[in-house]
């Protein structure tokens, strides 16, 4: 049977009346629910991982019911991994916050009290009384001081998975209200070392390419990325160009064999840290083989020598870091001489082949071929790294190292070529790093330890000068230990599980919580380790709760609206922020020589002075639509009386529009409302697919080819940077390495995924993988519960000696999604000295039968 | 080119007169009688070439005797060729 | 004896014969409904799963004396009995791998604890067992098969790259990803059911079914000759000589290869450095 | 019934209730703590014993097989390995010695039942046997256990067997099995007085069978005290077994209760105001025993 256009839209009309109606008209509404289920359809970035995968997110009567990968999405084209299928349920727990709940003794605060159900007023009344006591106490201290030498007992760890705005809202209050520089997010785990590595090679953070790369490039070189699992999407466009592309090479370097092995034509297991020694040797082997793209290098690089011995970012007091040469100094971390390409040449010469298999357990002729693949000027070679890299006690120098490939061969900046970070996060990229959420950033490539910077910002919000906090703050690790020593004292975590994500629980991060003198926070949907060990939970609106924004590792800005209200009184971590600057008088928080040079400030709240400002508030209520006249609610405008994110959004795109660092422009809000996101820097609506490179990128001078702007001569810095021993081995008592990380069927610490009972019915627990002769020597079986400990820690897991992860002999490897296993408790604190991310694949540890 | 306009209404009768609203509906040019109900509820479509005209009909059913009230539930406006748009069902 | 006795005795007799005849009656009537009850009970339903090494199914009705041992010494709680009135005979071992799939054991407890070789006691490697075969049976739902990126059964299977394998295709329709199809390898799968379990469906697409379900045959008629090459090692027919062809300057032709080669062209007509174009003249010379 | 002329009254108001009722009681304890030594693992996790009666494991070694069972598997066609035979040797000996229908006695849990049943026909006041089968229906159905395994290849007869079932049912969970002991249940009461025990039970025969030379065995040492008061009769399984012993019907003369069908229950010990029965071993054929010494054997 035919049925024509108009025959179809009849039926429609029919069947909607007849549903309106509650008649029932047989052959009717079959044909009506096949075209419109009644279903609202938005798009939105996935709540997980920074591919950002797009979805379409279907609401029907305030409840999203389904999603659907959203086939118009470039990133992934309708596709999605196993946690993106999942959308719909990650807001649906059975546990979901829905009312603040503080300690309390007797219907007071106590800090040994039991949770319990207060009003968001009693709330904010108890969480602002402790920080008042922290300003004043700070304000006191700070008398007389000047703005880099400022301190501050308040702090917030925040999250590559807030908004674009809520973090550029929570710099805001920090940075600009409180004065204080210690909000660090979770990025700070995840890829500081990669912003450290693109700010010290190129002046400039995030990745030159795209991931069209994925298809233009011959070969793919994986540094310590399990992309199989943790970047399913990706890993499945990378498998295509393998499988369809004419002899494309996979190359995939790791401690242990995992997914990714399956698809390589070139597995390099190395012993831990040894992947330095690896990266030298092509460095190396590119300069013996005469492959040097020498027109590119003589362009565009300049040779820095690497100060070395830089500690390991544990406590001071600890040997290591007594021994150390250049880790007392920041400027001796970072520091490092200009050298000759001769001299650099000289440098990794000392990596030669016979002496790099031997030190990193490889056989020589799999380095070899790695390095010819580089070597050869007619592949072009992505490199991608993840969490293998980036936590790393030489993380930096593991990104600077493999940008001096790329930088020697001149593969970088063009379809197909250059070195590429992955993001672990949504919006590591789009939030913590654009925004710059770190102890030491302002936004758009900004830090606080530059005057410019600070007096740059403190004219786009209005500030009085010398507002700005000049000593970059506490750092993740450094926050869970002064938390312990008593130096920091209120603290919010906001939108992040970093009770669960830290390394070393037991020595640092729980000691630090509840230290009686401090004053914990934690803003979550659910109910996590973290707010386990806070004093104050605030219940959260997740995901499209809100109206927001992620920034993927591709530089996308994707946005979205608000889909659905969130449960009980849980309200957007921006709400929260918001509400809470309206308890402060600006007099509690600034010193009188500061409001001086603002007298009309006087008697305002910090939500007059950063937010209400004139300038957030500029654009006034309206009502929220998209191409279908669908109405969208906005919890936060509707409260505030203004279009909160437009306004937060604009004011800070100004950071990349006239701000000092050139090529972070952003588009304009509403544009980002209707596509499917955009690749910054955007100039004049148009994106930027390879930055640096002329004809892509338009901040590149014309005839300039290649110009790496971050630069002041526009030239990259190669680096020569030794390899240099881990800050924990194995030894006699403690005979395996531990290796942390991820598995595909949950996200992070699993407070979304394992509330999801498919999910977690598809890995329920952690496990800990390890090889069939290291758990027969210790009287293991397949199954046993064994116990793993450290000089830090203990916990049980079951054993497994098959699956998805194989490790070679001497190496263990434990997920750390798993809430009932913390296998942070086991980890070291050990950092990158110049990124501060924590080396979370890399202690010692001892497995033995469980009693 | 042609134009799709159809609109779904919803109209509530008299039961008792429901028979007489129903013959008078089906007088109506555009206009069909899809089902109705005993209580009164009468399941319409109303065909027009313009909206100019679908919005008149509306009035009109309004404005019938014995009408307690007409909704539009459903709407629909497209120019489209009629051979582009047949479809295997 | 007198009349009545004898009559007393004929009544018995026949009171005897009748007795006899009901009772043999009613027990073969007893003897059939068993029978016919057991007979049907046997068809294990396809669900229920044996534990390793359980015997076929013709002799495990035999063999099981229904003691539930193997259900004690299961770590996991995997094993159950069947119930009278269910579906699996009564009081013989099961699982249904949906609701707990067989964590195979190194040690394999179940088998150790059969008293009477139900389970066979000639297993002693986990991986030899064959519970039963998984079978990825609804393409339809099975969202590796829409491109996502689901593969819980096969991260999931303890003979990962064995049990199951990922068969990766290119996917047509987004034209820059990959497929990547969960496909079992009955020489490896043990039939433990944990790909069922973890398939995150709100029905399963893979199933783990007894193999007389799940497998087909191939025929003898036919070989699969790359097949009985690789078994061979070389051509079952001696490979050709080599052949030759016509043809313009700077192609190849590979004989059951490639095909036809065309040799890359060189930007320019010389080496990558001075050297090699002086060696590269003097062989012109 | 009055309690005068309940089984047992008069021993009752001589030796006292307990007294009365010693045996019966140590059967309920033997009956119960061996269904409650099975229990304690699934219960309390104390694996004493693990299994059912068909087989099973005690203290991790002591392997214990139903031989009845591994008739049935032998029949069936499977020949089992040697830890079931050698546990099936261990019971087939013990029963050979204590006499065999100890098992229904003193192990299974049907007994209850049946013996509840009783109790309730008794106070229900249905007279008479009901239905009555000769003892032969219960060899037919035997052999038809056996019959049917051979030919069916499967122990069948443990599909329906109300006594594995009920012990299996309460270790492993029951499904629809009550049903079937409801079925005994409500047949004892209502349709054949001790029916089930006494005539049908297959298991019983089997068992009947293994102790018809057992060396346990009930004698009526000091018949010639009996006031034919009748009461052992009235409380014993199967009546039948009494009379050649205690009325001297046997050519031998013999006061042993003989036949492989009494269960050793030893109920008729319990009622016996004349202390006519007491226990002794099959090669004691002594008549007319010194009470004093009868006093020394029992418990």
């Amino acid at each position: 049977m035919k049925l024509t256009r108009r025959d179809f839209v009849k039926t429609n009309a029919i069947a909607a009346t007849a549903a309106a109606a509650g008649v029932t008209i047989p052959g009717i509404n079959s044909a009506y629910a096949k075209s419109d289920d009644k279903i609202r359809w938005d798009k939105a970035p996935c709540r997980f991982c920074g591919t950002g995968c797009s979805v379409l997110v279907g609401t029907k009567e305030g409840k999203i019911v389904a999603t659907q990968g959203d086939p118009d999405a470039p990133v992934n084209k309708g596709l999605n991994c196993i946690k993106g299928y999942f959308l719909s349920k990650i807001m649906y727990g059975k546990d979901r916050l829905t009312t603040p709940l503080l300690r309390m003794t007797n219907g007071e605060y106590d800090k040994e009290g039991e949770f319990t159900p207060v009003s968001w007023d009693k709330a904010f009344d108890v969480m602002a009384e402790k920080w008042k006591v922290s300003l004043a106490k700070d304000m006191e201290n700070n008398k007389g001081k000047a703005a880099n030498e400022l301190t501050s007992s308040v702090g917030m760890f925040g999250s590559g998975q807030w908004t674009v705005w809520e973090g550029y809202a929570a710099s805001k209050l920090y940075k600009a209200g409180f004065r204080s520089n210690h909000i660090d997010p979770n990025a700070r785990h995840c890829m500081a070392s990669a912003v450290a590595g693109f700010v010290r090679t190129f002046g400039s953070d995030e990745p030159m390419g795209v991931y069209d790369d994925l298809e233009h490039a011959d070969a793919f070189v994986l540094w310590g990325s399990n992309m199989a699992e943790m970047h399913p999407i990706l890993w499945s466009r990378l498998t295509d160009r393998r499988l369809t592309g004419d002899d494309v090479k996979v190359a995939v370097l790791s401690t242990f064999k995992h997914r990714c092995y399956e698809l390589a034509d070139l597995a390099l297991t190395f012993e831990p840290q040894t992947d330095l020694a690896i990266l030298n040797y092509i460095a190396n082997y590119i300069i013996q083989s005469g492959n040097v793209n020498k027109d590119f290098v003589s362009k565009h690089v300049n040779f820095r020598l690497g100060n070395p011995d830089i500690g390991y970012g544990l406590r001071p007091d600890h040997p290591l870091e007594v021994k150390a040469k250049n880790n007392k100094k920041r400027k001796d971390q970072i520091g490092s001489k200009e050298i000759t390409f001769e001299e650099f040449a000289e440098f990794v010469s000392d990596y030669d082949l016979e002496s790099t298999a031997k030190l990193t357990k490889v056989p020589a002729e799999k380095i070899k071929a790695l390095a010819e693949l580089y070597a050869d000027p007619n592949r072009k070679v992505v490199s991608y790294w993840t969490m293998g890299f980036n936590q790393h006690t030489r993380g930096t120098w593991a990104n600077n190292m493999v940008y001096n490939i790329h930088l020697l061969t001149g593969k970088i900046s063009e379809p197909g070529n250059g070195p590429f970070s992955l993001t672990g996060q949504p919006s590591a990229c789009g939030t913590a790093r654009e925004v710059g959420t770190f102890s030491h950033r302002l936004p758009a490539d900004l830090v606080v330890a530059k005057e410019p910077h600070r007096k740059f910002s403190e004219k786009v919000w209005k500030l009085p000068e010398g507002t700005l906090n000049g000593k970059v703050g506490y750092h993740a690790v450094l926050q869970n230990r002064m938390l312990k020593d008593g130096k920091l004292n209120a603290y919010w975590v906001m939108c992040n599980n970093n009770m669960q994500a830290a390394a070393n629980m037991n020595e640092e991060g729980l000691p630090g919580y509840r230290n009686p003198d401090n004053f914990i926070v934690v803003s979550d949907p659910y109910p996590t380790v973290t707010a386990m060990a806070a004093d104050l939970i605030l219940p959260t609106a997740m995901w499209t709760e809100k109206e927001g924004a992620y920034g993927n590792a591709e530089r996308r800005t994707q946005f979205w609206r608000e889909q659905v209200s969130a449960p009980g009184e849980a309200k957007s971590d921006l709400w929260q922020m918001v509400e809470f600057s309206k308890r402060f008088k600006v007099e509690e928080v600034w010193p009188e020589e500061i409001l001086a040079k603002m007298p009309e400030y006087r008697g305002k709240t910090l939500n007059d002075i950063l937010y209400e400002n004139g300038q957030v508030n500029q654009y006034p209520a309206q009502q929220v639509t998209d191409s279908d006249n669908n109405v969208y609610t906005n919890h936060e405008m509707d409260d505030f009386g203004f279009y909160i994110q437009k306004g937060l959004f604009e004011e800070y795109r100004r950071f990349g529009t006239e701000g000092p660092k050139k090529g972070h422009d952003l588009g304009e809000f509403d544009q980002y409302h209707k596509v499917r996101g955009m690749r910054w820097p955007v100039v004049n609506g148009k994106e930027t697919l390879w930055r640096y490179r002329e004809g892509y990128d338009p901040f590149v001078k014309a005839g300039a080819e290649v110009e790496f702007y971050g630069k002041p001569d526009g030239k990259a810095w190669a680096f020569a940077l030794p390899y240099e021993p881990p800050a924990e081995s194995p030894d006699s008592e403690y005979d395996l390495w531990l290796s942390t990380g991820r598995v595909l069927e949950h996200w992070h610490s699993g407070s979304m995924t394992r509330r999801v009972p498919e999910l977690y019915r598809s890995f329920p627990d952690a496990l800990l993988y390890m090889h069939p002769k290291d758990a027969k020597k210790r009287g293991l079986k397949r199954g046993m519960t064994a116990k793993i400990e450290t000089r830090r820690g203990e916990i049980t897991v079951r054993v497994e000696t098959r699956g998805r992860n194989r490790p070679p002999e001497g190496l263990v490897f434990v997920p750390w999604f798993d809430a009932s296993r913390l296998v942070n408790k086991l980890t070291l604190d050990a950092t990158c000295p110049i990124s501060k991310e924590t080396d979370f694949k890399k202690c010692a540890c001892k497995v033995v039968r469980s009693a | 080119m042609n134009t799709i306009n159809v609109c779904g209404v919803l109209v509530f009768a008299r039961p008792e007169l429901l028979k007489a609203v129903h013959e008078k509906l089906e007088e109506e040019e555009g206009v069909e009688v899809h089902a109705a109900t005993e209580d009164g509820r009468l399941v319409v479509t109303v065909e027009k070439e313009d909206q100019q005209q679908t919005a008149d009909m509306l009035h009109r059913i309004q404005a019938m005797d014995h009408v307690i009230s007409a909704s539009m539930v459903y709407q629909y406006f497209d120019q489209v060729s009629e051979n582009e748009w047949e479809m295997a069902s | 004896m007198t009349e009545t006795s004898q009559k007393a005795g004929a009544m018995n007799r026949r009171q005897f014969l009748s007795d006899t005849a009901k009772t043999a009656c009613g027990v073969s009537l007893f003897g059939l409904g068993l029978g016919m009850y057991s007979q049907q009970a046997s068809s294990l339903p396809p669900l229920a799963i044996r534990p390793p090494g359980a015997l076929a199914e013709d002799q495990f009705a035999s063999a099981c004396i229904r003691c539930g041992l193997c259900v004690r010494d299961c770590p996991y709680d995997t094993l159950k009995l069947g119930r009278f009135g269910g579906d699996v005979l009564t009081g013989t071992p099961y699982f249904i791998a949906r609701d707990v799939p067989c964590e195979m054991c190194e040690d394999i407890p179940c088998v150790k604890a059969c008293p009477t070789g139900a389970l066979d006691p000639e297993l002693d490697d986990i991986d030899d067992a064959r519970m039963g075969l998984a079978a990825l049976i609804d393409q339809e739902t099975c969202l590796n098969f829409q491109g996502l990126r689901c593969e819980v059964c096969y991260r999931i299977c303890p003979l990962i790259e064995d049990a199951i394998t990922l068969d990766l295709q290119h996917n047509q329709r987004s034209g820059s990803h990959a497929y990547f199809i969960p496909t079992v390898h009955s020489d490896a799968c043990t039939g433990c059911g944990k790909c069922e379990r973890a398939c995150v469906l709100p029905e399963a697409a893979i199933k783990v079914m007894p193999r007389k379900l799940a497998k087909g045959k191939s025929a003898e008629h036919y070989r699969l000759g790359w097949e009985e090459k690789q078994k061979a090692g070389e051509s079952l027919v001696n490979p050709d000589v080599e052949h030759q062809y016509n043809l313009p300057k700077g192609v190849q032709y590979d004989h059951g290869g490639k095909g036809l080669i065309k040799e890359k062209v060189d930007a320019v007509p010389f080496g990558g450095n001075a050297l090699d174009t002086l060696k590269q003249h003097k062989a012109e010379l | 019934m009055t309690p005068t002329n309940m089984p047992g009254a008069d021993r009752i108001a001589d030796a006292g209730w307990l007294k009365a009722h010693e045996w019966l009681l140590l059967r309920r304890v033997s009956q119960l703590s061996i269904l409650g030594l099975f229990l304690l693992g699934p219960l309390a996790g104390i694996w004493f014993v693990k299994g059912n009666l068909s087989s099973s494991l005690t203290l991790e070694f002591l392997t214990l097989t139903d031989p009845y069972v591994l008739l049935q598997s032998l029949f069936a066609g499977h020949v089992m390995q040697s830890t079931a035979i050698t546990g099936a040797l261990i019971v087939l000996a013990f029963y050979m010695l204590v006499g065999g229908r100890v098992y229904c006695s003193w192990v299974c849990p049907i007994n209850i039942v049946t013996d509840a049943a009783n109790w309730l026909r008794k106070r229900l006041d249905i007279k008479g046997q009901g239905l009555r089968f000769s003892i032969k229906t219960g060899y037919w159905i035997f052999a038809m256990t056996l019959i049917v395994a051979s030919l069916t290849h499967s122990i069948a007869w443990e599909l329906v067997n109300p006594v594995s079932m009920l012990y299996r049912g309460v270790l492993y969970g029951m499904g629809t099995a009550w049903l079937i002991i409801l079925a005994i249940f409500l047949f004892d009461v209502f349709v054949s007085r001790r029916g089930w025990c006494a005539h049908l039970c297959p298991v019983g025969i089997f068992y009947g069978l293994l102790g018809s030379k057992s060396v346990l065995r009930v004698t009526a040492m000091n018949r010639e005290q009996c006031n034919d008061c009748m009461d052992c009769f009235f409380v014993c399984p199967e009546p039948q077994v009494i009379k050649p012993a205690l009325k001297v019907l046997t050519d031998d003369k013999n006061p042993l209760i003989q036949s492989g069908r009494c269960t050793n229950c030893a109920r008729c010990i319990d009622v016996c105001n004349q202390n006519v029965f007491s226990f002794t071993t099959r090669f004691n054929k002594q008549d007319g025993m010194h009470l004093q010494k009868q006093k020394e054997i029992m418990p």
